[in-house]
């Protein structure tokens, strides 16, 4: 215990101001007025921000530097992406950049690397993520989409659901059974899908925040070449879990709480109970000083992994599956804590003003509609990625052997 | 007011049941819950009207079947699980409960029973935008003009404002420190202006602005009363009818997840099976349980008008308050990715389970007025407290 | 919902009186002396008390009128319970009273009744429970202690612990299996064993308390008459979990719960932080609040079950499992709350304040060795009377049919 | 102070742990922690001098190793996990701390040396009745006389001053609104008097009652400087001392408790097989990585002086004590009954950590001081962040 330093170093200063510089002056004005109001971006908004990211390199800023990447160490992502939070950039978008490119870069083939990494690093191709289906949730394996082979080709029939931006997507990545007469995690394949082939079908579903980015995605005799397959048929499995481990690391980003507190921070000046600012009530001050202990307990747990990693080269005890666990519950958390000071407000939800082009006048601090869309949205946080009730399962055969 | 037997109370929970099961589908529901639904329906608020519920608790010489609060909670309970949309809390406990308490035996004779064959809708536009859960905060002024007055000020936030027939307004009455009072202004009346926007629960409301001139007969009884303590009274009574709603919702939410992990397969096996999600419901039940065990006793402390009623009711809203978070926030949880849509129960309950356990004050406002009544309490049993009566909880 | 009457009426407030009025004339003051200060009683103490209660009646109020009883209602005897606890009374002792007997009145024959019943509402003999087995904790059925049939008598072996009060008992009430070929719940049958029987020997366990009350009971060979089994030979296990309800309702007792506030709030006083006595500080006042809305609703609970088992005549849904599940986490906040009030004034376990004779002086409030001897001991309120994770499986199963 | 390497860290905490595992076992800590056991084992304490344990934090010219808290804390997570009787902390941490800080060279010579070879023992008398967790809060009256001062006042419940050589004592010098200084008072002083009392984890300890004249050679320092500062400081370096501890005991208590449910049958299989136990472990494991991850924190920001660190202790205090509160109860629980009894290590762990969460302020203690530094970081935080540089949390 209390053996190998996690203190931070003060190397990546420059760096920091590096950042914090571009971002005020790159980020468009447009942008930043929609991001600071939480309003929603379209496909094009977002792209100009991520092409100029994808210039300076930054987008795989964590890639080895033989894909293309800088190869920083995790502190320094870390550090970009508090900067870029701090700066009300919009937010960086995994699919690509964390899940399909080091996939790619891992397991793929010469070809695959050549084709696909650079369009990532430059954000020229969206991803999505078709993993998630109608009856398999957190029982990922039990997946039932499946590819049969004919020719070069495989024939690819099935659904997948909760699939954030595939309206806007190029390419998908998919888990498909290849053989079902084996055990379930045994027959699976890893493949790479133009959204243009014929017999995809995108369909919105609506979330309980009354807002569409996820979709379902049906694949109706869809032809993909075999090419597109990652690594070796019926491995699938294997890629699949290094990719959902990258992906809960990912799911804990503190730059996004910090912003909710500073938007909770501006509600409690402008909310008021009987005339006074609910800022003078010790009642929400003691939640802050409570938030503020899990935030330093979190990224305490943080610094912990990343110093564990960087002197052992091996994920420390409870790995990334603790980390989605606290920083998902310190999430909800925090956006609890919104929805407590908004409701003395009475309890509008005004999504349409996350809209642009909305003209309406705001009930309440302007910040509302933002909070309380991410309150909602975030009330799948403790289920996507794999439910936290599997994370403990997870926890309790891997580290506690139990 | 005097209460049903128990076997009236049955028959009026079935006919609510009955109703709403088969004439207030999910389907229809969702149709008619968007923004630019039908959420207030004319017919179903008629057919409500037919079936009695409206009148419940107005008195018989009004029009009404003469219950109390508890009968009302009776509907509440029944609204809350079939996510009746109607404003029912504005109309029913908070419009008709001002003018009983408030109105002329003429104003009552007039208005009540309209309410209870459904021909008036009302909603209580009291709170203001920096009065938060504060109820005895009113700015808005009534200033006394040529035969009636003239409003000037802002209510917040109020669902089923936009629809209302008639919006129950308080007011200082003469200055900043008039009495306050309460004035019926009609939602159609000039000078009176909606920002109509959507609740968490997809429910409209609106904030309201007046300036406008009301006729002096718009003011519920006399000018010189204040209203301050009614109004107390009447929050209490809508906040006991807001957790009987959400006890209603918490028992649907409850059972629609136990049913749903019955038949929902994972790991080769219902997610029923699981000890864990068994654990989980168990403690959703029994907080289902709790809040309705003790919104029960804080109906009948109200309705028999005992001293601890109003201290009952503000431990009745925090143990509802706290019931609902998990209950709502635990049902999303194990329906899983399914309960994030708007497809299925679980989010629509969830929201109006939020929405509840922030109507009329939350868990910690009411904390806070529990704890600010204590010290006397600690001084009064630090003393010899066999000398005391003893206390009822 | 909401259509049964739960109020409560006020034809008790003349035998409320009574009682109160009671107890302040014949409770011993040397024993008021001792429960103010927590202290432990001795066996004579209890026994002088018990008996006062016995001869009016009282100890056995609940019991139906033909068995001695005065058929109280639960009502009444929550009235009576509670006037003994502002009064400042010593405990009653379950074992014999809401245990044993009720068990010989329901499943006994006409000898037994005849026997014991008497005694018990005399308060003539002290009963103790031999259930728990070191092997046998929550799964109570998987108990191994036997006894085998020899003519007229049983020969038992084995060994029963958790036994309260088996160093003061005349008698105990044991589960022992007598058929060891069938199903665990089908081979035990129930006994009443006289504590003076050879074989028998007594063995003290001292709790985290540091204190003895518990203790482990050895059978070697010990010969009990047949005519000491209650009901069927292999039928106990019915007699049993009837035994077990019984317990679980008699675990909630709310006089203890405004026994311990009132310590509580006597430190409150009279412990201080910078100066100031802590009842100033809103912290605890919010602590106050929140423990005053769960004890509510935990009466409110309470309440609740009695309506519904006055006018269904059987148990409400959730049972008494849900009032042991709540009734014993309330209990241990509301201690855990005094712990914290009382470790500002240093952690001190002064436990040797609880014997007699003790003339040391106090360290900080003379409630806390009481207080906290009940915190330590009440830690097993969530396991004893079958943990609350088995009150959980319970539920689940039995109610919610999961 | 200079920090040790990993390596040497490494080496620390093996000896600890060897020495501890072999010498220092259940049985005969059970023999020794009884009220008239052996606590501060003499033996135990010079072999810790020998093993290099007591002179790890203390400068090397006088006669330690030089190592800064971070060492210190690996002693006392050791010490926590093995259930080490002797006090560690009123000699290591805050005796030599408060000479550190405030002696004079002379006294630095003298002192030092003699407690890192195990010849001196000391008890930190600073906290009054009154005081509670409050550090500022100082009564005891150090009146000049002749030669010396006259010590007139009463001392909290300390552990381990009964056993102590001389006891820390601070007190007013002159008069009620003088400044702090700090005393080293002979244990055996006329005019000294302890009410010795076992604590809730039956280790001693004793009130202190003074009214004694000393030399003017046990002020340590000048006279006329105010020691509120370095108090403050000493202690903030105790409490992350006692977190440590507390982390040591908290991973042995969840191993002890993962070790007895793979081994423990009931319904036909080890307890570790129910799902909702072996949450319940995750869910310990995590409290205890989580306590360990931000101590670790305040342990680094305190050896390099950073300005966040009071602030990371308050909040690693927070963390520690909730996670030490929770891994108690939880281990307790899932023992069962065995649990509660003296036989195990499960209840002397839970009542050791009841003790380290409660030692030199508690969760709401911090989390109150946190809440009273936030608004000004509210302020800066509303108006332009991106001017400001980051916040080292």
């Amino acid at each position: 215990m209390f053996i190998r330093s996690v203190g931070s170093d003060n190397r990546l200063n420059a760096f920091r101001e590096e950042v914090r510089q571009f971002c005020r002056e790159k980020i468009p004005a447009e942008i930043r007025r929609k991001q600071e109001k939480s309003q929603h971006l379209d496909k094009a908004e977002y792209d100009a921000w991520l092409k100029l990211l994808g210039e300076k390199g930054w987008l795989t800023g964590k890639w080895p530097k033989e894909y293309g990447g800088l190869g920083w160490e995790p502190e320094q992502f870390l550090v970009f992406e508090e900067e870029l939070g701090k700066a009300g950039a919009p937010p960086l978008i995994n699919f690509g950049i964390n899940l399909a490119g080091p996939v790619i870069f891992t397991f793929g083939n010469d070809e695959q690397k050549k084709k696909y990494l650079a369009d990532i690093a430059k954000n020229n191709t969206w991803w999505c993520q078709g993993y998630s289906e109608p009856g398999a949730g957190s029982d990922l394996a039990s997946l039932k989409s499946r590819a049969v082979r004919d020719g070069d080709h495989y024939v690819v029939n099935g659904q997948k659901t909760w699939t954030s931006w595939a309206h806007w997507a190029d390419m998908i990545f998919v888990l498909v059974r290849t053989d079902a007469t084996v055990k379930k995690q045994a027959g699976i394949s890893f493949l790479l899908i133009d959204m243009n082939t014929p017999g995809i079908t995108v369909r919105p579903i609506i979330g309980i925040t009354r807002h569409h980015h996820l979709n379902e995605v049906f694949f109706d005799n869809v032809r993909v070449p075999v090419e597109n397959r990652i690594g070796e048929e019926n491995q699938g499995w294997t890629y699949a879990k290094f990719l959902l481990a990258n992906e809960r690391l990912h799911s804990l980003s503190f730059a996004k709480f910090e912003a909710y507190l500073a938007k909770i921070r501006k509600a409690l000046d402008v909310v008021k109970d009987g005339g006074r600012p609910l800022s003078e009530d010790p009642t929400y001050r003691r939640k802050l000083a409570e938030l503020d202990v899990r935030m330093a307990t979190a990224k305490a747990l943080m610094a912990d992994q990343l110093a564990a990693a960087r002197t052992t080269g091996s994920p420390p005890m409870m790995g990334a599956a603790a980390l989605k666990l606290r920083g998902t519950e310190l999430q909800q958390s925090i956006l609890q804590m919104g929805l407590e000071v908004l409701g003395r407000n009475g309890p509008v939800y005004q999504d349409l003003a996350l809209e642009q082009n909305w003209d309406g006048e705001f009930v309440g601090p302007d910040v509302s509609a933002g909070l309380i869309y991410e309150h909602l949205y975030r009330r799948a946080a403790t289920i996507y990625s794999g439910s936290n009730e599997v994370q403990r399962n997870i926890i309790a055969k891997g580290a506690l052997g139990l | 007011m005097t209460s049903f037997s128990a076997d009236e109370r049955q028959l009026l929970d079935e006919s609510l049941q009955n109703f709403l099961s088969e004439k207030y589908g999910f389907e229809r529901w969702q149709q008619r819950s968007g923004p630019s639904g039908d959420q207030y329906g004319s017919n179903e608020w008629r057919q409500f009207a037919d079936l009695g519920w409206l009148g419940v608790a107005i008195p018989e010489e009004f029009g009404g079947t003469g219950g109390g609060l508890t009968e009302l909670a009776i509907v509440m309970a029944a609204a809350g699980r079939h996510m009746v949309l109607e404003g029912l809390l504005g109309t029913v406990v908070l419009g008709a409960g001002a003018i009983e308490l408030a109105g002329t035996q003429a104003q009552k004779g007039d208005l009540l029973p309209k309410i209870a064959a459904g021909e008036l809708r009302l909603a209580f536009c009291h709170s203001e935008q920096d009065a938060g859960y504060a109820r005895d905060y009113v700015t808005t002024i009534a200033r006394p003009v040529d035969g009636g007055y003239a409003l000037e000020g802002r209510k917040a936030f109020t669902l089923g404002a936009q629809a209302a027939d008639l919006l129950v307004v308080s007011a200082r009455v003469g200055a900043a420190d008039g009495p306050v009072g309460l004035f019926l202004v009609p939602r159609e009346t000039d000078g009176v202006s909606l920002n109509i926007a959507p609740a968490l629960d997809a429910r409209l409301g609106a904030e309201v602005r007046l300036s406008a001139r009301v006729p002096g007969s718009t003011l519920l009884g006399r000018a010189d009363v204040d209203r301050t303590a009614s109004i107390d009274h009447l929050i209490d009574r809508a906040a006991i009818a807001v957790c009987a709603e959400a006890c209603g919702a918490m028992a649907e939410a409850t059972q629609n997840t136990i049913e749903y992990l019955k038949v929902r397969e994972q790991f080769g096996q219902p997610l029923a099976k699981f000890q864990v999600l068994q654990h989980r419901l168990v403690d959703m039940s029994l907080a289902c349980e709790e809040a309705r065990a003790i919104v029960h006793a804080a109906l009948e402390a109200l309705d028999v008008g005992a001293a601890s009623a109003q201290r009952t009711v503000w431990q009745a809203k925090v143990q509802t308050a706290q019931s609902a978070r998990f209950v709502g926030t635990q049902s999303l949880q194990l329906h899983g990715g399914i309960g994030m849509t708007d497809e299925l129960k679980a989010g629509h309950l969830y929201k109006r389970l939020c929405v509840c356990e922030a109507m009329f004050g939350d868990a910690d406002w009411y904390l806070k007025k529990l704890s600010q009544t204590l010290p006397e309490h600690i001084r009064a049993r630090t003393q010899d407290d066999r000398m005391k009566p003893p206390e009822v909880a």
